[in-house]
């Protein structure tokens, strides 16, 4: 199972360390930025790609089979089913008036 | 009661109870079809291929794609219709009519204590007329209850922090079971009660008639006491609004601490933060309540909060007041009927 | 390739290592779909309330210190790194870069919760736990409190899966101590990895979704 | 006639060997080897037995219920003791025997077996679930012993965070530990199912009861979790007073609706799939005749799974939710009934042109399919949104559950037992007595609900302790069919046991079924295989091939 070669090497492990740390940065200084109704969304993206850097790299997504990227992006689109319908009730609560207001 | 004479429907007493009914029998229609097609072929195929001597050994059918198709496209259509069905029945019964007779409703363990916009207070029982839409505004003190008038084939969660609603138009005088459907603790069977539905002009009557002392024990009756007199609610939260203190900022011309109320209901109100709002209900509740929540551009938060020294009745009282300050406009009509102008000139 | 001549670790209803190490890397992203759905409900809570009361939510993210979160950030990305370090120094089979690596995780980890209690105890000082002792001077306190709620059920979650980890390192010390990994065998530190990486992937989105937003 | 099933590099297996031949069950006999084992059979049957425990608490509790319903006076219980003895029958039948009962002893047992490997991918994991589960039985208990609990199963906010006074803790730790041997069940079928399969063995020659399980793991890992963290804020509110659930506390009660159904809708298909699985095998085993529809059925399982997680909605038509979030859930309600029909449909006509007989798995097979019928088609009754505002929180919704989970459930786990009973005991049980169980659990069971069906629509709501006397002839009937149920019941108990001892001795092969798991003796031994079988065929090899008329028969 070792495959030397192909094995995560320091390099790259330290490049994205650096771009980890870069983008905390960022974001920490983006949330003083008034962007009106994007700041929610700029701190959620770039959480996002801190997320996925961890995930390709640090944890071997990179070199890991379909079933595991499977996995990991069912998991997302289950989150998400439960936050957004769960969001579809809250956020339409009173269209019609009534019920529910 | 005999053995033999029990019902197996429930009467039918509201206008929306032919129309649900009509849908249980399509249900049952389409159900019985299936079940008897399902259970036909079952029962058919396990007699005609039975195992026998000379038929030990099945034959390798694996399937059929057409079948399988028509058998999930044909039920697919069915149960759309159904929805549909059910759906429109369901926004009928979520829109009440404008010029229903309105009644508040407060759940609490384990009892109902309603009372009408003209004043007059029930505990466990409603009167209602006849052929006239009945609008509940509900709240409950506690846990979460359901209203629920079989007869009627009205139900809705009474829930604790916030107003829900239903309705109904009651076809048929008599006198029908109101349940708590949800399910609210130790005496939950117990929080029943009746709906009279009356000939309109006996309900008139009996609304204006001087409620008789009721003879009660027990938390039923220390509730009735508390509530003692039957003003309107607009009149008793008139009261309450001046007792409470809350006319010295919130005088009627404005200039004060906080903006004037009148035309405020139903209006439009922009925020601090720039966003909007409705000013229903629920919002007039939970400036109430939580006055600093949601402030109105141009005034500071500096309202102290009521929540726990106003019981929901008081709440709804104070609510109905505020939404009767529109009906008088001080400053001419031009103001209920822009509302838009008239937040604007409230803050 | 063969590896049973190898490694002593095949248990015996696996066919073979790889039919082992495929297993238990599986395994261990299964179990991590189950912790997004774990922290997925607490994650639906806050979207729910903090849409619900943006005011309440932004002056509740006030009161927490971003330059402790920002540290706490820094400090647990670096663990991330470490950790990266351990599972390929035992790729390599390079055991002082192991235990090396392993060691420097466990101590980020433990300053991260070091930091997180100061966190608290400071809260505690501010009345800000929620329950009947709770003072919130800015608007909406009722709502506020309901932050503060998530906040403590969403980091001491974090917290706790964070101890956890940090027990599941100091078993991997001793093993690679005793020589236990090497080139052949590393799957427990692979494991410990997917799962150290989890919960530092679980802290970058509540660094910005408590502290962060509403700044401005 | 006995076709042989799945060409095997197997040797035929050797009849009654000179010495008794070792298999898991006389593997050893100490209470270690059990407590201490991870050979996923002997798991399986540590399972079964505490299952058993429960599903007699959980009836006991039912019996109260019903027995309290004899009349509309509340005179036998006290108002307190009937809500708790409801809720505990729920708590107890639903997560401590529904959800684990097919997965954690069936699956437990025949998973490994079925896909020609030596045990569960992770055997100490598995263990640990079943100390996990008991670990969390033994705190329900303590909540029962220590004076119940009365929040209803399903413990709506804010009663069971604030206003209810009885043992809600240990009753959620109890629920929120289990939660995990469930998810740990699953994480195990789902590696097993993906690494552990014989050569050969691809994902189209499965049986249905492993894809039905795979299925049902896929359910256990995305929707246990969120029912645990649900569980485990209620406890904090309760515990610390911080407000999450309760309004008076800033909280939304509908929230915490949400998150509990995300997790129960989905719960509902993690007992019901199981149990379609083990239909499967025994219609068609008995049919003598590959199944219908295979990779339809296959494919409905994981579609069931999926559809179940976006329909939760529909537990809230009438708690305030928004019109139009109802009528998104009561539509996707309706797709999720699509391929429940499509696996009805399958069955029905795996029958046509078989060879069937009527042994006792069979029966409750048949008896399953027609329960599960109603059930479903009821289903379609309440997820109409404008319908179910009138029945929701009925006995309507009582009776349409039951028909799913005793109905559909424990039928089908009576069905699954007897079938691998010989199996896993190496014991034939008595069939005359076997049928004449079946048939009274399904007559027993229909009398029991099918009236309260009726009671629902004239408008009893669920959870009373009392009601109005004109709803007492129906609730007589349900207690006598209760009765019944309950002989039913007891039956299988008595004779499976007495098959233990005095059983015939089961051949490897009684059913002349199909499937790796009847290759190896019976009882099987520890590992299962002697050797690695190679699967070269389709599963449900059944039938004759010599007319090709036959496949054409749309």
């Amino acid at each position: 199972m070792s495959h030397e070669a192909d094995a995560l090497t320091v390099k790259t492990c330290l490049g994205v360390y650096a771009a980890l740390v870069c983008l905390t940065a960022i974001t920490v200084g983006a949330a003083f930025i008034d962007m009106s109704f994007l700041n929610t969304p700029v701190a959620l993206g770039i959480a996002s790609v801190k997320a996925l850097l961890v995930m390709y790299f640090f944890m071997e997504l990179r070199h890991s089979n379909r079933l595991t990227w499977v996995l990991m992006g069912s998991s997302g689109v289950f989150l998400l089913i439960m936050i957004m319908l769960t969001m579809s009730d809250m956020l339409s609560r009173g269209w019609l008036g009534y019920p529910g207001k | 009661m005999r053995a033999y004479d029990f019902p197996l429907f429930p009467e039918q007493a509201s206008t929306m109870a032919p129309q649900v009914d009509y849908l249980y029998f399509f249900l049952i229609a389409i159900s019985v079809v299936f079940s008897i097609a399902i259970a036909g072929a079952l029962i058919g195929f396990a007699v005609k291929f039975r195992r026998t001597p000379e038929n030990q050994v099945g034959h390798r059918i694996h399937g059929s794609t057409v079948l399988e198709v028509a058998w999930s496209i044909i039920p697919f259509g069915i149960t759309m219709v159904i929805f549909g069905w059910g759906a429109w029945l369901f926004v009928a019964q979520s829109r009440p009519p404008d010029n229903a007779h309105e009644v508040f409703v407060v759940g609490k363990q384990w009892m109902w204590k309603l009372q009408h916009m003209e004043g007059r207070r029930e505990i466990n029982e409603l009167h209602v007329p006849v052929g006239q839409a009945v609008k509940l505004t509900m709240t409950s003190e506690d846990v979460i209850h359901a209203f629920y008038v079989p007869a009627f084939r009205t139900k809705f969660d009474v829930l604790p922090g916030r107003y829900t609603t239903a309705w109904f138009n009651a076809t048929k005088p008599g006198e029908y079971h109101l349940f708590c459907a949800e399910y609210c603790g130790t005496q939950h069977s117990g929080m029943i009660g009746k709906i009279v539905v009356m000939e309109p002009a006996a309900f008139q009557a009996w609304l204006s008639e001087t409620p008789p002392i009721l003879p009660m024990s027990g938390p039923v009756a220390s509730a009735a006491a508390g509530d003692a007199g039957s003003l309107s609610p607009v009149a008793a939260g008139e009261a309450l609004f001046a007792q409470k203190a809350c006319i010295t900022c919130h005088q009627p011309q404005g200039g004060a601490l906080g903006p004037s109320l009148v035309g405020v209901y139903g209006s439009t109100v922009k925020l601090a933060d720039g966003s909007t709002v409705t000013a229903d209900d629920a919002y007039v509740r939970d400036s109430i309540l939580n006055p600093t929540g949601k402030i109105v551009a141009g005034f500071q938060p500096v309202m102290p909060t009521f929540q726990g020294q106003l019981t929901e009745e008081q709440l709804m009282q104070l609510i109905q007041y505020i939404k009767s300050l529109k009906a008088t406009p001080p400053a001419g009509a031009g103001v209920a009927q822009n509302p838009p102008a008239a937040a604007d000139s409230a803050s | 390739m063969s590896l049973e001549q190898t490694t002593p670790y095949v248990a015996h209803h696996f066919d073979d290592a790889d039919q082992q190490h495929d297993a238990s890397s599986l395994g261990m992203w299964v179990f991590l779909v189950n912790e997004v759905m774990f922290f997925g409900g607490l994650f639906t809570a806050y979207v729910v309330y903090r849409t619900a009361y943006p005011e309440a939510f932004h002056a509740g993210s006030h009161e927490l210190n971003i330059t402790l979160g920002f540290f706490n950030t820094i400090v647990l990305l670096t663990s991330s790194l470490t950790m990266a370090l351990s599972v390929h120094a035992a790729q390599v089979s390079r055991r002082a870069m192991l235990v090396i690596n392993l060691i420097l995780t466990m101590f980020l980890g433990a300053v991260f919760l070091g930091v997180k209690a100061y966190e608290y105890t400071h809260k505690w000082h501010e009345h800000l736990i929620p329950g009947p002792n709770f003072v919130f001077d800015g608007p909406d306190p009722v709502h506020a409190q309901l932050f503060f709620s998530l906040y403590f059920a969403m980091t001491g979650l974090h917290a706790l899966h964070m101890i956890v980890g940090e027990v599941l390192l100091g078993i991997l010390v001793l093993r690679s101590l005793q020589g236990m990994f090497n080139k052949y065998y590393y799957t427990p530190v692979e494991m410990s990895g997917l799962y150290w990486h989890f919960v530092d992937l679980v802290w970058i989105f509540l660094f910005p979704l408590l502290y962060l937003l509403g700044r401005h | 006639m006995a076709v042989p099933a799945i060409d095997t590099t197997l040797a035929p297996h050797t009849e009654v060997p000179a010495k008794p031949r070792k298999t898991y069950l006389n593997a050893d006999y100490s209470v270690s080897s059990w407590l201490l084992t991870v050979d996923h059979k002997r798991i399986a049957v540590l399972y079964l037995i505490s299952i058993i425990i429960f599903f007699a608490l959980g009836g006991m509790f039912a019996a109260g219920v019903r027995l309290e319903l004899l009349t509309p006076k509340g005179d036998l219980l006290q108002a307190d003791t009937y809500n708790k003895f409801f809720t505990m029958h729920g708590i107890i039948m639903v997560f401590f025997f529904l959800v684990p009962s097919i997965p954690a002893t069936l699956g437990n047992f025949l998973v490994p077996m079925m896909i020609g490997a030596r045990d569960l991918a992770f055997p100490r994991v598995n263990l640990l679930s079943w100390y996990i589960y008991i670990l969390g039985g033994a705190f329900t208990l303590a909540a029962v012993i220590g004076g119940g609990v009365d929040t209803g199963w399903t413990f709506y906010t804010p009663y069971s965070s604030t206003y209810s006074t009885s043992n809600v803790m240990p009753a959620a730790i109890g629920i929120f530990i289990t939660g995990f041997s469930s998810i740990l069940t699953g994480l195990n079928f789902i590696v097993t199912i993906h690494r552990m399969r014989a050569p050969g063995l691809t994902w189209f020659r499965l049986p249905l009861f492993i894809w039905a399980h795979y299925a049902t793991s896929l359910i256990f890992v995305l929707g246990t979790p969120v029912i645990a963290i649900t569980i485990f804020l209620v406890g904090l509110e309760r515990a610390l007073h911080i407000g999450i659930f309760d309004p008076a506390l800033g909280g939304d009660p509908v929230l915490f609706q949400h998150l509990f159904w995300f997790y129960s809708h989905p719960a509902v298909y993690i007992m019901i799939l199981p149990g379609m699985g083990v239909v499967s095998e025994i219609i068609t085993c008995f049919a003598r005749k590959p199944i219908f529809g295979y990779s339809f059925i296959a494919l409905s399982s994981v579609a069931i799974a999926v559809l179940g997680f976006i329909v939760w909605g529909h537990h809230l038509f009438t708690s305030s939710e928004s019109v139009y979030a109802a009528l998104i859930f009561s539509v996707l309600s309706f797709v999720v009934a699509i391929p429940s029909a499509v696996k009805v449909f399958n069955w029905v006509a795996t029958l046509y042109r078989g060879a069937i007989s009527f042994e006792a798995p069979m029966l409750y097979a048949l008896g399953f399919i027609g329960l599960f019928t109603i059930g479903g088609l009821t289903g379609l009754f309440l997820a109409a949104v404008g319908f179910d505002l009138h029945v929701h929180d009925t006995y309507f919704v009582v009776a349409h559950f039951h028909y799913i989970m005793v109905g559909g459930a424990v039928l089908a786990f009576l069905g699954g037992l007897h079938f691998w009973w010989p199996k896993m005991f190496g014991r034939m049980y008595p069939e005359a007595a076997a049928k004449a169980a079946a048939v009274i659990v399904f007559i027993g069971f229909n009398l029991t609900f099918f009236p309260q069906f009726i009671l629902g629509y004239l408008g009893m709501p669920r959870r009373y302790h009392a009601y109005p006397d004109e709803f007492q002839v129906l609730n007589v009937l349900s207690t006598a069919g209760a009765s019944i149920l309950a002989v039913g019941y007891l039956m299988p108990f008595c004779y499976l046991l007495w098959s233990l001892k005095y059983g015939a001795v089961a051949s490897s092969n009684p059913w002349q079924a199909s499937g790796l798991e009847w290759l190896t003796p019976s009882p099987p031994p520890t590992e299962n295989f002697a050797e690695t079988p190679i699967v070269t065929q389709d599963p449900y090899h059944y039938g004759t091939d010599d007319d090709a008329e036959a496949v054409h028969v749309a």
